[in-house]
């Protein structure tokens, strides 16, 4: 099965057959617009680690377009649940720089509502998303409700039981989730090749997951083939599979060391493959973005990154104490002797 | 009042559960048409269908895993384990996602789940079916831990469990699932404690008893027969593990100046250290002998025709009971 | 894809053309004798169990096609990791009825020297041997050795993270390990639709392993299959998975209640379709076993079933204490005071 | 002598290891040409090969089900697990197979597998790689787990490991991998313990601290601290959880009279209980007050920028010290 292209990487347009999409300019514009702004938010981003403002960073760089043409395609009802690296896809749900930072800052272990954004917080256990997507499917199936759930995951994440076992589970149990896998080709040092002997997409199908594999850096065909299977699985056609061929331009996290384990002429042929630069080429054959447009787009990038600076360094940081009042709905007199004890220790080099 | 095994006395709690809660769902390998291996949901997908109660694909992990997400959504699921043993496919998903969603999401999610294990030995079981593993979640932040130990336990605190807002690791004695006594479904009786409290089993004055599960019995008889050689003991029933109720624990103790713990599971790294060392913190000065541990052996549970050896038994206990005395 | 059958339920040979098996006389005695002999010794067990003599047994009635088929498709020296019902195949490489009875009377939690039959001990907890059997492939691989390994499990045991992370990895690493699955429709109450969506043997071919599906209560094509991928396998192609559909006739075990969940007429189906008959009406048909052979394997049943039941009731049960000697190779001083104190305790009653 | 951090001399002893037993193996993720995220396992694929120093694939409990495979096999992997809080996958094969084989076995299989896990906070790290969860292995019986402290134990400590015929789980204290030391590689030095041993860091006659891994740092400062108050501490470092070397640390306790235990885990249920009961039974009438624990609180791991309040620190550790001279 070849990857589903629509856009090629030289900004031509390849329509295809079984995957429609309405390419207007508009749409174009949006989405050079939300991955301009998704790559420079990571930029900043990575630069707040650099410089100590925050504890780590993953870059979401190379995944824009498969971040934006999937979450794009679902309605706002839909609930998503994110890995750890869906920058991108939580930008396009409103979520801001400072509920994205904070988490990495070290001040909170996630950073939004997810009931407010339909967004899940991020899962760093590998995997372990997917059998609570399965089980909120479970639950709009039995609640009757319009809605699909998306789960995001990557390559490496596959080879975890519970990844297996969701794909088999919501396929059994015929739920209305989609599982969209970024196959960026590494999982930290690990290249594809070790994880899997055969295609994602084709062991997705073995599960009897309706399986689909797209140019994950193709904005456009990442946003029809979304749209086109979220559509059968609204429609009442089983649980389905997505799985988008992208790559990690960055290293793992600002940890990582990725010259240790990739070549440069590999990260050069991805380049070449950018998703943002390829849909440049097409506004600009088309002519379908001027000037002003794209003023307004890096004034928005030079602001949104602002922003992200700003909020950062004020990024709120509770009281300690208030750790006590997370771990449990009902109070428990533990915690509650641990919270006070520990207002008492530090009272006591107060005086 | 009717009497009701402990099986049937937690199955009408689940029958309860699922009038009084809308949202909460029964879900778990083979809780459907076949009841349950000990047929503790007897019944039940009869009653409110197969959307309410699940027979599962064979996935622990899963099986916790979907629950967390139907806790999302707003359900409020019920999952049972089939045997103690087979809970740790599931223990990446209690531990990390289960137990800590609450404190990872800053208190913003909340996952009304109850596992129900049956736990322990006594029944002559295979390999893997007869464990007791409420060590490894009472050291778990973020779950309540509970056991009951008699029908009239089982049916309210599984209906106490399952109407909380906590994810609860809900531990069933299986030994005793065939054990009868009269349970009161309705609300308000003296009997019924809130679920995080130890009952006292039997009032004495010279030394304490403390345990949990299917070994109450077991202190029961003991402190009977301690009768003989002129002793009170007191039997505390734990019933929650996590939050422990050291209240009335410490009030006992205080009171006898002795402290023996009976589990099943392993001593090294038991429950039994925890009540030990925090009990010891407590009542230091009125301690007249260090708190004594009774339980397994540290091996893994034995063959079937060794349980009798290596569970605690009314004698290891009385020999306990013995040291502590002689101390 | 249609299971592979070599003998019709009517007892008529349907050579396959990719499966070619010299169907002689001689083999199809043996296998009979062999599949007659399971049977009498789970009988015998079964009935050891209802008077007492064992705490538990797990039939392996209706399913001795599938495990006599396949495990003499193996040289003796391929190393087998069974699950828990594999009582056919155990006989089958020598495994004695004392060995395979002790497990099950409780006196130790197995029976046999793994080494000595290459024939692992029972796993009881489902799938868990599956990466055990992987990671054994990998000895294999790396010895450079002329073996390959088979590994047993269930329908039901196929949902387990454990199992679908063993398909991937075996795959991913290609090692010489044969999957073979007895889906024998049931997994205690729960029906094979329950547990998943898509056939197994699709789902294996999606991992990228060589996947089949056989009649596994034909003997004859669940040999044939199993010789033919167990060659490929030495010849290096690959790890493969054989789906052997079948059925557990008997309840789950000696605790079940299979009258709940199961039907008569979806009993009465599969009765129709029993390896032992089939290949009986064979032989019949065929005049390849007379009288006397007949005479012979009745006697062998009733001298094995006799054999079963007097050894089950002398199965040496060793003191308590030894309970303490085989937890650790290297002594420790937790156990062996543990050790000393329950002697004591044991002899201060005795004085 | 070289001077390693900590890293590095477990390095070297791997690469001893894998010299001296050809059958040994080095498995898990990314510990092929990235050397491991922490570089422990660094080089050592590219000067021993694909074959006996594997990248696997992303799935923990297969990284302990094929090592189990290969130990059948006769080969003796030591894994890697990445962090603390990514074992709970492998839990099920840990607990019920590692652990269990060689009983179930009935002492016929022998599986000489390595765990090796760093653990522990201190480094800044976000949400679940900074666990202490040596108390889920302690409880369960067949298996060793050993926690190394400085660059000498951690060289000699995994070697030995590696060399023994039983499972062991490995910790190694992530925030001391940059710690440097001298590094003895010949055998026979006296300051090389057996691997069950406790060490005594500090000699001292008022009190004893019992401490592990990372907090062992810890503890000897809160003993050159103590100086100042005219308080003499003995400083141990347990280095062997279990077995544990209650000869060694009974005798200290018999001599101070005193005793503080600390790590890093949660209290509640936490390794430092068994060690609580055990000592208390040990030494009761000598113990002038009960053994103190100090601990992370019973709280998921929080935040990074919480860890200072959360981990033990000089203070917490001398607070407990001032309660027992209290007491
Ligand atoms: C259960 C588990 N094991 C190990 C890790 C450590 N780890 C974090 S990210 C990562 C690689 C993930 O790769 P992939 O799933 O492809 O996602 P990507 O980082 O490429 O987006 C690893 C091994 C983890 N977070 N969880
Ligand atoms: C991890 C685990 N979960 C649950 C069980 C309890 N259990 C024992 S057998 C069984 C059904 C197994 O079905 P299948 O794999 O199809 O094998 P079969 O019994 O049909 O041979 C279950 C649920 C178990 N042994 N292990
Ligand atoms: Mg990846
Ligand atoms: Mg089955």
């Amino acid at each position: 099965m070849n990857p589903v292209q629509l856009l090629d990487i030289d900004g031509e347009l390849r329509p295809h057959p079984d995957w429609p999409l309405d390419v207007t300019p508009g749409l174009c514009r949006d989405f050079y617009r939300r991955m301009r702004l998704a790559r420079q938010f990571d930029q900043e981003a990575q630069t707040l680690q650099r410089q100590g403002e925050l504890g780590l960073w993953v870059q979401s760089l190379g995944q824009e377009a498969a971040q934006v043409g999937s979450v794009t395609a679902m309605r706002s009802t839909d609930y998503v649940f994110p890995s750890y690296r869906e920058h991108a896809a939580a930008l396009c749900r409103g979520i801001t720089p400072a509920e994205l930072l904070i988490q990495w800052r070290g001040n909170r272990h996630s950073g939004w509502d997810p009931d407010r954004y339909r967004f899940h917080i991020y899962t760093l256990v590998l995997a372990a998303q997917l059998p609570h997507a399965t089980g909120y499917a479970m639950g709009v199936q039995r609640d009757g409700a319009d809605e699909v759930v998306l789960a995001y995951f990557g390559d490496g994440a596959s080879s975890e039981g519970d990844a297996n076992e969701a794909f088999n589970w919501a396929a059994a149990a015929d739920v209305p989730l989609l599982f969209f896998c970024q196959n960026n080709q590494w999982a930290i040092s690990t290249p594809v090749r070790t994880q899997m002997r055969a295609p994602l997409h084709q062991r997705a199908r073995g599960f009897g997951l309706d399986a689909h594999v797209v140019d994950g850096n193709d904005v456009l065909a990442v946003h029809a083939v979304t749209s086109g299977v979220a559509q059968r699985l609204r429609a009442g056609m089983g649980p389905a599979f997505i799985e988008a061929l992208t790559y990690r331009i960055a290293g793992h996290s600002t940890s990582d060391d990725p010259g240790r384990y990739r070549t440069d002429s590999e990260l050069d042929s991805w380049r070449a493959r950018d998703p943002i630069g390829r849909l440049k080429r097409l506004l600009d054959k088309q002519g379908w973005a001027d000037k002003a447009f794209h003023t307004e787009v890096d004034e928005e990038c030079r602001t949104l990154a602002a922003t992200a600076r700003s909020v950062c360094r004020d990024l709120p940081l509770s009281d300690f104490s208030a750790v006590f009042d997370t771990v449990m709905a009902e109070p428990t007199s533990l915690l509650a002797g641990q919270r006070r004890q520990y207002l008492e220790f530090v009272d006591s080099f107060e005086d | 009042m009717p009497v009701l095994t402990l099986s049937n006395a937690i199955n009408t709690g689940l029958r309860r559960v699922l009038e009084d809660h809308p949202k909460s769902i029964v879900m778990g390998q083979d809780v459907g048409s076949l009841g349950g291996v000990f047929r503790v949901t007897n019944g039940l997908q009869k009653d409110f269908g197969t959307d309410r109660v699940i027979d599962t694909p064979l996935a622990e992990s899963s099986i916790v895993g979907t629950a967390i997400g139907l806790a999302l959504r707003g359900y409020r699921p019920v999952c049972e384990i089939q045997f103690d043993g087979f809970v740790y496919p599931a223990f990446n998903q209690i531990v990390s996602q289960l137990a800590k969603i609450r404190a990872r999401s800053d208190g913003r999610l909340c996952l009304p789940v109850v596992i129900r294990i049956p736990v322990g030995g006594g029944i002559g079981a295979v390999e893997h079916h007869s464990e007791s593993n409420e060590a490894y979640f009472t050291h778990t932040a973020g779950l309540r831990v509970v056991c009951c130990s008699n029908p009239l336990d089982g049916h309210w605190m599984l209906r106490q469990a399952a109407s909380g807002s906590d994810p609860v690791i809900f531990y069933e004695p299986k030994r005793r699932y065939w054990d009868k006594a009269e349970v009161s479904e309705s609300a308000g009786t003296e009997r019924v404690l809130p679920l995080h409290k130890a009952r006292i089993v039997r009032a004495g004055s010279d030394l304490t008893l403390l345990t949990y599960g299917g070994m109450v019995q077991t202190c029961l008889q003991a402190a009977e027969a301690a009768v003989e050689d002129g002793r009170s003991i007191e039997v505390i029933d734990i019933r929650s593990l996590s939050p422990l109720d050291l209240e009335t624990i410490t009030a006992s103790v205080e009171k006898t100046g002795r402290c023996v713990v009976v589990h099943e599971a392993p001593v090294f790294g038991g429950f039994g250290a925890e009540i030990g060392s925090a009990v010891t913190e407590r009542v230091f000065y009125r301690l007249l002998a260090p708190v004594l541990r009774v339980g397994g052996f540290d091996t893994p549970y034995p063959p079937a025709k060794f349980e009798d050896q290596y569970l605690p038994d009314l004698d290891r206990v009385l020999d306990a009971v013995d040291r502590s005395f002689a101390w």
